[in-house]
């Protein structure tokens, strides 16, 4: 069982008046708020240990190269990599799917080949697909979407030939917060040697990621998603795909020997590595991941399914309110629509009521199109959220109905 | 009436309002009272892009006069535009090239009525301008 | 006149022992020490206004919005760029070099074109310029570097062709400091209608940049080398060139509408920044731009001359030490050899007496096989730092050299 | 002597010197006693890199034990890769590849003797280890 009140108390932006009411943060899914030991963290680095790393022979540098490689440890460690050099930091998610994008199809996308997505993918894991598809004259297919709001595994099934070069399917989707199984999506690829690259941007701060039990080739994720600072991100990829992968930016850092005849690049993980690193992100990423950790993925996950089921439950009483993504394997997001208020009109007043949800299309069109809706209103619940908030929302909600009825 | 008076007139009517609640009524009123478009324009060339709501806008020229029209499928955004319409339509283009339209910060909804990007007044205020400028120029041209 | 003594207050990092010795601080090449104003802006971004931004309709999304905005705005001030849409944010200036060289290359450059660089630049204004030749044929022409660590003017006129596409020049070498008449250069460039990026990793921290007096079509720097956090960087560029280029990455915010049919991008400067931005970064360097405007760029000029100078005239005196570098336009760099010590033996003991030195190539290889050295030694000197400082090291080297010989 | 009873003798030395200046004197005069190596031997293929110097490594297996030579342009570095070859050379393959080095940290030159990369000192081990082991395998295949 989670002591939210003191897990609450660790987190300072929670703690602050909008619009006069008191904040219920539950935009979680487009970023999450930091608690103090990850802000300290950073701060620390800043005033004790700053430094460019990796080739200083200077004290400072040293130890900020030590606590960056540690870092990866940490992260390695996180989602069960084999190896800390199949950890590439990025400053995101979306880096991490272009990086992947940019240098796979260099080597082994070529004209016919087939990519498989989802129709629930985040744009971030639709259009670098599409760009090398164009670039490439190879073809996107797409995996449909069943009325739950879960994949077809049918459509799935059909789409894998032997064109497909490369599945990229999320983890949780950003809108739904259905999980998909993506262990048999994984299963099923590999059967015809395809690899498959997961975007967990949802997934690691909902469930447990094990990407060696998983199998998977390439998972990514974004710091800012999981209780760290923004710019800072995750690549990870199976060593023997990143040995084969030609590097994707150039610079300092990734490389060997530079000479205007000939380059040589580093080492991995160094090779994905252009420029100075987000030293500062890392460190706080890390210090983030050894939070949630203590705190335990497994009470985590137990607190987010009581919110779900119970938020859920709240939701479904409200008349006119519909749930989009009824499946009953989800984390804890619930996207809702009214069928009579818009949900930019709804979002708004539950704004002004102090209350955080995103409305909108969460940069998912193709999802939207598929349900037929412009948009729709997001409450992504976090392991520091209650059922108190969900109350809350409940009776904001009420609120916003009497004004537009 | 000149711009600056409906102006003048709009941030008057606000300031009967003590809590936003009641000022997000009104918006909410003028958005149902504003009358809508005819389906033959919600079409995607009269589309405002960068709002969350969907936003039509179209433009007349007549007498040397820029008449709008809006709708939206969003009440707050179509009281919103309303606001809009009703300060602008009906004046020359110059006159509406040149306003700054800081009256809306005077009615206090600032992180509506101030133009950031994620509201889309931005973008509304854009096109109009945008219209009013090739009314300008066709003006010159003749 | 600066009041040193409040400034280094100001930067928390400077005061610490380092191996039982009060550090000195001059590898201000590689990253800058931060002042309590930016690392209290990034604190104070985190524990109160964090939100991803842009489509947000509450509250803290639309704040942390309007935040971020007001940054790109100081940047566009600080450099007196025409629009804030011609300030891109990017995670660092190699990032903003890949970009470039990625994006223009994709429409501007083909088989048998040439890019110059030249032989100063660092690795990250050589080698995505290099991977953009052999990607399409072209070729990389470089301007050569005189004896004194100037750039061979001559050689860069004849390297002018009408095959040029574009120049890549750094405005100050992170090697010896060295200055490079970038006006001359690009207005030669221009004259021939060839646009010119210029590398600023160097340049906007230790002198006064105005791109549009400069007139060049691309600027590039880092926000760590800037007194602002890492993570963040920046890329100017003409609104011209940037409307012409087609996108880098691609994902989120960058787009407007998305469907498997088609996708449409967004407008200047998004077009350009996919995925969830650095917001914190973006803050702290505003905050960064904000302090050092107010201490006075030109009173801090006048501050590193007289360091310059005094380090010059110090270091000269000593025995079989050789500075590489020696023409008269240079900014607040010295790098310098032994004839009979190591480099990297030197700098492990100035570390030991609390001194942090850079020692190595610098990431260019290049210019030290120009100079046929292995390595130099550099203090690079910030505004914070002091003659007091420069004699510490003075002394150092002579325990150093007592050491050794 | 076994890799052990060096890497303890090496331990004590440094034990007798109480300050980083003794320690890296006595290094620097290890690094000087150090014979080179032949120019013959300082080659591309020799060279180790990830070192901020220049480091060459040769290794000759006799009688079931490998015999490392190393030179450096820098002394520091030469002194301590003298160390590890104090302790390595002359050993078998075997207890070459499985002895895990610990016996820097003892020293207490963390900074220079616990295996960073920018110090170069992991790829000197990686090399070692590397040579140690091409000849176990070699072995083995007999
Ligand atoms: C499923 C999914 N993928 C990708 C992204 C993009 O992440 P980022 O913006 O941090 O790069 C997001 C974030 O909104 C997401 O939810
Ligand atoms: C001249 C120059 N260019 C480019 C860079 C690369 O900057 P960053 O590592 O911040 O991307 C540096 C930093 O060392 C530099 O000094």
């Amino acid at each position: 069982m989670l002591d939210i009140k003191k897990i609450r108390s660790e987190f300072p932006a929670l703690h602050q008046m909008v619009h006069d009411s008191p904040l219920v943060y539950f935009d979680n899914g487009a970023t999450t708020q930091k608690p103090d030991v990850v802000i300290e963290r950073v701060q620390h680095y800043y005033e004790n240990e700053n430094s460019n790393i990796h080739r200083g022979v200077h004290y400072l540098s040293q130890e900020a190269t030590s606590r960056h490689e540690e870092a990866r440890v940490i992260i390695q460690k996180f989602i069960n990599a084999a190896d800390s050099k199949e950890i590439i930091f990025t400053k995101g998610t979306t880096e991490s799917i272009n990086l992947v994008a940019s240098s796979f199809s260099k080597k082994f996308i070529s004209e016919g080949d087939e990519i498989i997505v989802t129709e629930m993918e985040h744009h971030a894991n639709i259009v670098p697909w599409q760009q090398v598809c164009e670039e490439k004259g190879a073809h996107l297919k797409v995996v449909a979407v069943l009325e739950d709001g879960s994949l077809d595994m049918e459509s799935y099934k059909m789409l894998l030939s032997d064109r497909t070069k490369i599945i990229a399917v999320t983890h949780i989707s950003n809108v739904t917060g259905v999980i998909n199984p993506i262990k048999e999506i994984i299963e099923l690829a590999h059967g015809q040697n395809i690899p498959v690259l997961i975007d967990g941007a949802q997934g690691v701060s909902h469930t447990k990621v094990d990407v060696q039990e998983l199998d998977c080739d390439f998972y990514v994720f974004s710091g800012h998603k999981l209780f760290a600072p923004m710019g800072i991100g995750v690549l990870y990829g199976k060593e023997s795909w990143l040995e084969k992968l030609p590097p994707y930016q150039t610079g300092g850092e990734m490389i060997k020997n530079v000479s205007f005849e000939r380059t040589t690049f580093n080492e991995l993980p160094f090779k994905f590595e252009a420029g100075t690193p987000n030293v500062g992100g890392a460190l706080g990423l890390a210090a983030a991941i050894e939070y949630i950790t203590a705190i335990g993925i497994e009470d985590i996950e137990a607190h987010e399914k009581e919110l779900l089921d119970y938020g859920t439950q709240q939701l479904s009483k409200i008349e006119n309110l519909r749930i989009i993504g009824t499946s009953d394997n989800k984390a804890s997001v619930i996207s809702f629509i009214f069928e009579d208020i818009h949900h930019y009109d709804a979002g708004t007043i539950l704004d002004q009521l102090g209350i955080a949800v995103r409305t909108g299309n969460h940069c998912a069109q193709p999802l939207m199109k598929r349900f037929g809706l412009s948009g729709t209103i997001r409450a992504a619940f976090a392991f520091y959220n209650t059922k108190e908030e969900i109350d809350k929302l409940v009776s904001s909600i009420n609120r916003v109905r009497k004004m537009f009825i | 009436m000149s711009i600056e008076s409906s102006a003048a007139e709009i941030v008057e009517e606000f300031e009967m309002f003590d809590t936003w609640l009641d000022k997000y009524n009104y918006i909410i009123e003028l958005g149902q009272e504003l009358e809508g478009l005819d389906s033959q324009f919600k079409e995607q060339k009269y589309l405002i892009s960068g709002c969350q709501s969907q936003v039509w806008l179209t433009a007349e020229f007549n007498d040397g006069k820029v008449y709008f029209k809006a709708d939206s499928d969003a009440i707050i955004t179509k009281g919103i535009v309303y606001l809009l319409i009703r300060v602008l339509s009906g004046n020359t283009p110059t006159a509406i090239v040149d306003y700054d339209l800081s009256f809306l910060e005077k009615i206090g909804l600032k992180e509506h009525l101030s133009p950031t990007r994620s509201n889309g007044l931005n973008s509304m205020i854009k096109q109009i301008k945008l219209y009013a400028l090739v009314y300008q120029t066709k003006e010159k041209q003749r």
